[in-house]
């Protein structure tokens, strides 16, 4: 069997890929995007640890359900906000929405 | 080298190679299907791992579903103008890159030092289990999650709809 | 249930506060005889207190504890009480807010929140005078920066926004430091009662720090750097060189009554502070470091006079005499004899109604002349000889001219500073003679600003001027009548404090 | 009676007090309630010095002040000095209220006049009758702020104002050694009484050197009160005064309280040797200094007024050579007859309208007849002619000279009754004999408004006045020119009765002390106080004393009368010397230089270092708090992504020192 650490340093991987992409990226399309694959590498560490974890049990995987419900309600109305920026400001430039300011 | 890792290297590299592209890419429609690659392979790998319910519903929700959300989202969208112009914020590209592969470095470190156990048959839970443990032992989680799917889907509509009076 | 009279006395001006809190704004006339009213009621039981003060008893008179809250091992109580100590600075802050009360009656701007402020600000100082519990004094300390943050900043001068800050942040810092030290000594004495017993009240305090259930816990060098802290909490308010520069900015800006109550009342917090936690409290720690008070004192004394010589400003000149007049305070505490401790109250009191009269005064010619430039003003004893002639009483009493109280407390500190004993302070000679110089420098800054400003010919611009109104005769009157009366005979005053000074002073053992 | 002594300060007291609330709408009625309350206070200090002959020290005091243990008490006592004084205090004082009802009646602020008059008089007496010394500060410095209000009556005037303040800081820095002394004094013996002083010092229990160090900070108090050098420059400037307040105040009864001061802690200085020395020594050089100015000045109230010093200084070298009785007899001797001077000076200065230069004076002895004969009076007494009051005094202050005293001493003594004698003669024969020279003169020198006081005053504000810095030296105010000419004449009754009644207690107030009666003066003085046995003269020191007066006033008869020898003949012998005369010295600019200038600089010095130091510290921590708010706050950007890096970073911050620190799972 793969040993599972080598699923946890991909998690890890991904993980940080999402991360640099939600902080570098300009298009809040794929700023989302990263998001996703953020949640997704947190799913493989679950799901990892539910089958060849040491204490390998269903829970792991319930949890990995809910993680996607979330996140597609997260995609949703996140791209539903996305929608309305985009026709308020006219723009999904990351930096240009900066009215999060002293 | 097993057939299972083998597969698992195949996986692994397509998700992070796919991943990385989504970041690479310039054309935004591109992006999203490579996106949509790692998510699947992804599935692959929950597939290696016996969760085929997971697998499954990896492939429905993700690959299917958000994906195609992520396509109308860009559709609606900027997605005819590809670039923004010069990233005037180079600093913060550096040093996220710097600070990300040093959290990256740690957790890799962590995660090698680690002595975890494999478990040598991997637990396979079938879609039983799961759904005995669902409206058992987690229901009120389950009937949360009920919720929070309905109201993101009338959030989404109320913020995403026209104005009317615009 | 009968409350106590001080509690009573305390929340008076609150209630006041929030009556006129009620009473629409363009009812000016209602408000301001209804401030009046409230800070009379306060006067006169201000006075009752006093009248049935007994002389010559030790302790804590028209005393009360209650508990106030209890969080787990924390205690607080809402404990007051009346000593010796407090009595006098508590008739102060009567007679003097009431008396400011007056000489605000010709302010027009805002005058509902003015007086909402004044009574706020006069239940915060009676509250640290009667306080016993040191987080019920924190609070009561802090109770007054707030109302005078607002009485400078909104009724001030060009400056009132930078004045008004400065004084807040500064005192505040104040508070700041002072709240820090008194949880470390909480928690110093938590420790030192081998974690039996909490408490915030003064009294238990110092029995705990006189003689703690584990004295290895309190070190020479904590219970010094604890005193340490304190005296730099207080020497703000005070204010004491180098920490001084807050006072002249906001005397100046400040309206008159708010320099009334802030010259008269609230820079005796810090000597009262000074005396009732710093050398209530540790007692030994004050002794040790007599050498550094009488330093400051006589660097206050030498350093506020020679800087209101050079002033060009009437009210600047006043509050670098403030500054002055503080370091006859902490010359009277490091003697650590009675006659010196009693001088350093005397001084308190003495100062609160004189400074009160002067910057009035200042106030008053300010009104009539627009200008406190020294070098404008000139001649006004011709055209506004009332208000000039108290204006040379006021200047007098600050000289400290025997007769008037200012003379009392300088005599009692020269005693006292010159009687101290050489373990406490080696140098004594010394700072009583540098002193002294002040005394002659007072003189000179005093003099040659009355000279300036009231004598000489009159200038035309200031021909026509009216006099004194009936309503200015009361604060002027009233404080000046009070420096005659003590000044003339002290005794009234120090049959009250003596018992008191002597239970201080008694407490230097060695 | 003597139990109701304290009403003699009081009646001016209530004087004060009537006039001071409805003084304004008395006007000149004013002088009558001033002049009855002084007047019931004489004839009280008569009954009660009567009483007191023979009698007992009476004292009654109650608690002033309680601190610890100690108590402090006020009251009033009775003993032979100050029932003495309360005679010289109340008469001079009536009788230059009687004078001021007319010099100042046209003044618009009389009823002001009359009650600082009133409260000085108070204080002055309460000076007299305290029982302790500190009492004695108090009403000493109460008599200070009256000299201080007086000098300053016509406040409009910047000369007055500045020589008023000039005297008030003058005598403040005497007294705070003074002060000093009190307390050093006090903190020894515990107590401010006499009695408990007399008998801490007597009994030992003072150590040498401090009795000297208190004597010597005492007598600092008497230095800055009396005139005496160095402080003594504040006198003549107080000048700027009325005429009567330089009578009242600085000739016979303020001034002489530092006397007095010597004179009641007696038994101090006596312990200590070396204080005595410095009093002599100080008594002397004044007495010798004061002299040699008096003899160059013009202005009539200024040769006064060194006169009035030197003679104090005569008072100091009595009391520091053992004189005791002799320094207190001139100074009730001295108060009589300098009152009687300064107030024919006035009586002179209102008759020739307002002018006190001697050269636009002379030959009013026959229009002035009584004031003529009266100042004669005075200037005989005071260079000490037999059988006036000034003879016997002087007399026995030169024979404690030359007994107890040194060479040195007895020399300057001699020497200084030659000049007095000398300038009052000058000072007589300028005024009174020769030709009026006030008709011919454009540019006289007016430096008394007195009547005119408002008319002045416009003179002033249009003259512009001058910078008005702490060092003011007093000149005489720009020439005036005076419209009314008119030959000058006796004053009315009211001006002569005082100077009639002071000639002649100036005649017989030396009979007290005769030698022929066994000094009577003497042994009511020395009456419970030990103040060692009384230095008396021989014979042949009355014929010094007599030869060197005539040598004085034969010399003054023949320059200033005669003209046998010319006027400026010393003055062109040494002209050095003269001009260092007239500018006094030139002590006021010294001073000026030395302590006033660096004072003032070190308080800009200070005050720049306030503002930029002290609170530039402050403003600092201010102003970088405040920047670094802003620089943080430029931070935020808006840009979610940065924060989100920001936040990011710490969190791996923390995880990388958790890791570093602790190893990865603690």
């Amino acid at each position: 069997m793969v040993p599972i650490t080598l699923f946890l340093a991909l998690a890890a991987i991904l993980f940080c890929i999402g991360l640099y992409g939600v902080l570098t990226r300009r298009h809040l399309v794929i700023v989302l995007a990263s998001i996703e694959i953020m949640l997704n590498s947190v799913n493989i560490n679950l799901v990892a640890f539910s089958a060849i974890g040491p204490f390998a049990n269903i829970s792991g995987q319930v949890f990995s359900l809910f993680i996607i419900t979330v996140a597609a309600a997260e995609a949703a109305v996140g791209l539903a906000i996305l929608i309305a920026l985009y026709r308020n400001r006219n723009s999904i430039d990351v930096i240009k929405h900066d009215l999060l300011r002293w | 080298m097993t057939a299972q890792m083998t597969f698992f290297i195949i996986l692994a590299l397509i998700a992070i190679v796919s991943s990385v592209l989504v970041m690479a890419l310039r054309t935004i429609s591109h992006r999203v299907v490579s996106m949509a690659f790692s998510f699947f392979a992804i599935a692959g790998l929950y597939f290696l791992l016996g969760a085929e319910f997971i697998g499954i519903i990896q492939i429905m929700v993700y690959v299917g579903a958000i994906t195609i959300l992520f396509v109308f989202g860009m559709m609606m969208t900027e997605h005819r103008n590809i670039g923004f112009g010069p990233d005037p914020r180079k600093i913060q590209q550096v040093v996220s890159f710097l600070g990300v592969a040093t959290l990256l470095g740690i957790m890799l470190y962590g995660i090698f030092s680690m002595d975890l156990p494999t478990t040598p048959q991997p637990y396979v839970g079938s879609v039983e289990a799961i759904g005995l443990e669902l409206y058992g032992h987690y229901f009120i989680a389950f009937l949360g999650s009920a919720f929070l799917l309905t109201s993101a889907l009338i959030g989404a509509v109320v913020i995403a709809r026209k104005e009317a009076d615009e | 249930m009968m409350l106590n009279i001080l509690t009573w006395l305390v929340f008076l001006p609150l209630i006041g506060a929030i009556i006129i809190m009620t009473i629409p704004k363009e009812n000016v006339n209602v408000i301001r005889s209804l401030a009046a009213i409230t800070s009379g009621i306060a006067l006169v039981i201000s006075l009752v207190l006093w009248a049935g003060f007994e002389r010559g008893a030790t302790g804590l008179q028209y005393a009360t504890t209650a508990e106030w809250f209890n969080i787990g091992f924390l205690q607080i109580n809402y404990e007051i009480g009346l000593d010796g100590l407090s009595l006098p600075l508590i008739v102060l802050t009567t007679i003097v807010t009431t008396l400011a009360i007056f000489a605000s009656f010709s302010i027009e701007k805002r005058v509902k929140e003015f007086y909402l402020w004044t009574l706020v600000l006069l239940t915060g100082m009676l509250g640290v005078f009667v306080a016993l519990d040191m987080f019920l004094f924190f609070l009561f300390f802090e109770l007054t920066l707030i109302p005078m943050f607002f009485l400078i900043g909104i009724w001030g001068g060009k400056m009132k926004e930078y004045a008004s800050f400065k004084f807040l942040l500064y005192t505040g810092l104040g508070s700041a430091i002072m709240f820090m030290t008194f949880i470390a000594m909480f928690y110093k004495a938590y420790e030192a009662m081998n974690m039996q017993e909490t408490t915030f009240s003064m009294i238990r305090m110092a029995e705990i720090f006189a003689d703690p259930a584990n004295p290895d816990v309190l070190t020479g060098a904590v219970k010094g750097a604890l005193f340490l802290a304190l005296f730099v909490a207080f020497a703000i308010k005070l204010p004491v060189f180098p920490f001084h520069t807050w006072l002249p900015n906001a005397h100046v800006e400040a309206p008159t009554a708010a320099s009334m109550i802030l010259a008269g009342v609230l820079l005796k917090m810090g000597g009262y502070g000074l005396i009732r936690v710093g050398v209530g409290i540790l007692p030994d720690q004050a002794a040790r470091f007599a050498s550094l008070i009488a330093l400051l004192g006589v660097i206050n004394i030498i350093y506020g006079a020679l800087l209101a010589l050079v002033q060009t400003d009437l009210k600047s000149l006043v509050a670098y005499s403030s500054i002055s007049h503080m370091g006859i305070v902490l010359l009277g505490i490091a003697s650590f004899t009675t006659a010196g401790m009693q001088g350093a109250i005397f001084q308190l009191v003495s100062h609160g109604f004189i400074s009160a009269l002067l910057f009035f005064m200042v106030g008053a010619i300010y009104e009539r002349t627009k200008t406190r430039t020294i070098s404008e003003l000139g001649g006004l004893s011709k055209s506004v000889p009332i208000l000039a002639g108290f204006t040379l009483a006021a200047a007098m009493a600050s000289v400290g001219l025997p007769g008037l109280s200012g003379f009392v407390s300088e005599l009692l500190a020269f005693i006292g500073i010159f009687g101290a004993s050489a373990e406490i302070l080696p140098a004594a000679t010394v700072f009583g003679v540098i002193a002294g110089l002040g005394i002659i420098l007072t003189a000179a800054y005093l003099l040659w600003a009355v000279q300036r400003t009231t004598f000489g010919p009159m200038k035309e611009k200031f021909v026509g001027l009216a006099d004194a109104r009936p309503m200015e005769y009361v604060p002027m009157i009233g404080l000046l009548a009070l420096s005659i009366v003590i000044g003339v005979y002290p005794h009234i005053l120090s049959d009250v404090i003596n018992t008191t000074v002597i239970d201080i002073v008694s407490k230097i053992g060695g | 009676m003597i139990q109701n002594a304290w009403l003699i300060p009081v009646f001016p007291l209530i004087a004060f007090l009537i006039l001071l609330f409805i003084g304004r709408f008395l006007k000149e009625k004013s002088s009558y309630v001033g002049i009855t309350a002084l007047a019931l206070s004489f004839i009280l200090s008569v009954m009660v010095l009567f009483e007191r002959i023979g009698g007992e020290t009476y004292t009654y005091v109650i608690d002033w002040i309680t601190f610890g243990e100690l108590t402090i008490s006020m009251g009033y006592e009775v003993t032979p000095l100050n029932a003495m004084m309360l005679i010289v205090v109340t008469l001079v004082s009536l009788v230059v209220h009687i004078f001021s009802r007319e010099y100042m009646h046209d003044d618009k602020r009389i009823h002001i006049f009359f009650a600082y008059l009133g409260l000085f008089s108070f204080s002055m007496l309460g000076l007299i009758l305290a029982p302790n010394v500190l009492q004695l500060f108090i009403f000493w410095e109460l008599v200070g702020l009256m000299s201080y209000l007086l000098v300053g009556f016509w406040y409009f005037k910047p000369e007055a104002a500045a020589a008023a303040k000039k005297a008030f800081l003058t005598t403040r820095i005497g007294d705070v050694g003074l002060l000093i002394g009190l307390v050093i004094l006090f903190n020894q013996t515990g107590s401010f009484d006499y009695a408990d002083i007399y008998a801490a010092v007597e009994g030992g229990m003072i150590n040498e050197t401090l009795i000297t160090t208190i004597a010597l900070l005492i007598f600092m108090g008497a230095v800055g009160k009396s005139a005496q050098f160095p402080l003594h420059v504040w006198l003549p400037d107080a000048m700027e005064g009325p005429t009567p307040v330089s009578a009242l105040i600085h000739a016979a009864t303020m001034v002489a309280a530092g006397v007095y001061l010597v004179g009641v802690m007696y038994p101090l200085f006596l312990a200590s040797s070396t204080a005595m020395t410095v009093v002599a020594y100080t008594g002397a050089i004044t007495a010798f200094f004061a002299a040699t100015m008096a003899l160059v000045m013009t202005d009539i109230k200024r040769v006064l007024a060194y006169s009035t010093i030197s003679q104090l200084g005569f008072m100091i070298l009595a009391l520091g050579t053992a004189g005791y009785v002799a320094g207190l007899f001139h100074l009730m001797t001295h108060a009589f007859f300098k009152a009687l001077l300064f107030l024919g000076a006035g009586s002179v200065i209102y008759a020739v309208h307002h002018r006190q230069d001697i050269r636009d004076m002379g030959g009013l002895w026959g229009k002035m007849k009584i004031t003529s004969i009266t100042f004669l009076i005075g200037a005989l007494a005071i260079s000490g002619v037999f059988p006036l009051a000034g003879f016997w005094s002087k007399e026995e202050i030169l024979a404690s000279a030359l007994l107890n005293g040194d060479g040195f001493l007895f020399t300057i003594a001699l020497v200084t009754a030659f000049m007095t004698a000398f300038y009052m003669f000058r000072l007589f024969f300028k005024t009174f004999t020769g030709e009026y020279r006030g008709g011919d003169h454009d540019d006289a020198h007016a430096n008394d408004p007195g009547v005119d006081a408002y008319g002045a005053a416009d003179v002033a504000e249009a003259d512009n006045p001058r910078d008005d810095s702490m060092d003011e030296e007093t000149h005489v105010s720009p020439a005036e020119d005076h419209d009314h000419h008119d030959s000058p004449k006796e004053n009315s009754g009211f001006m002569t009765f005082p100077l009639i009644v002071l000639a002649s207690m100036a005649v017989v107030a030396g009979f007290v002390n005769l030698p022929f009666l066994g000094y009577p003066l003497e042994g009511f003085l020395t009456e419970g106080i030990n103040v060692g046995s009384q230095p008396h003269g021989e014979l042949w020191l009355a014929f010094v004393s007599l030869a060197v007066a005539g040598a004085g006033i034969a010399l003054a008869w023949a320059m200033y009368y005669k003209g046998s020898i010319s006027e400026d003949y010393f003055a062109s012998k040494a002209p050095g010397v003269h001009k260092l005369l007239i500018n006094k010295y030139y002590l006021d600019e010294v001073y000026t230089a030395v302590f006033v200038r660096p004072t003032v600089a070190i308080g800009r010095f200070f005050w720049e270092m306030d503002k930029s130091i002290v609170d530039g510290i402050v403003n600092l921590i201010g102003r970088s708090t405040s920047s670094t708010g802003r620089t943080a706050g430029r931070r935020h950007n808006g840009q979610l992504q940065t924060y989100g890096l920001v936040s990011i970073l710490g969190g791996i911050v923390v995880i990388a020192l958790a890791f570093v620190l602790r190893g990865y799972f603690g």
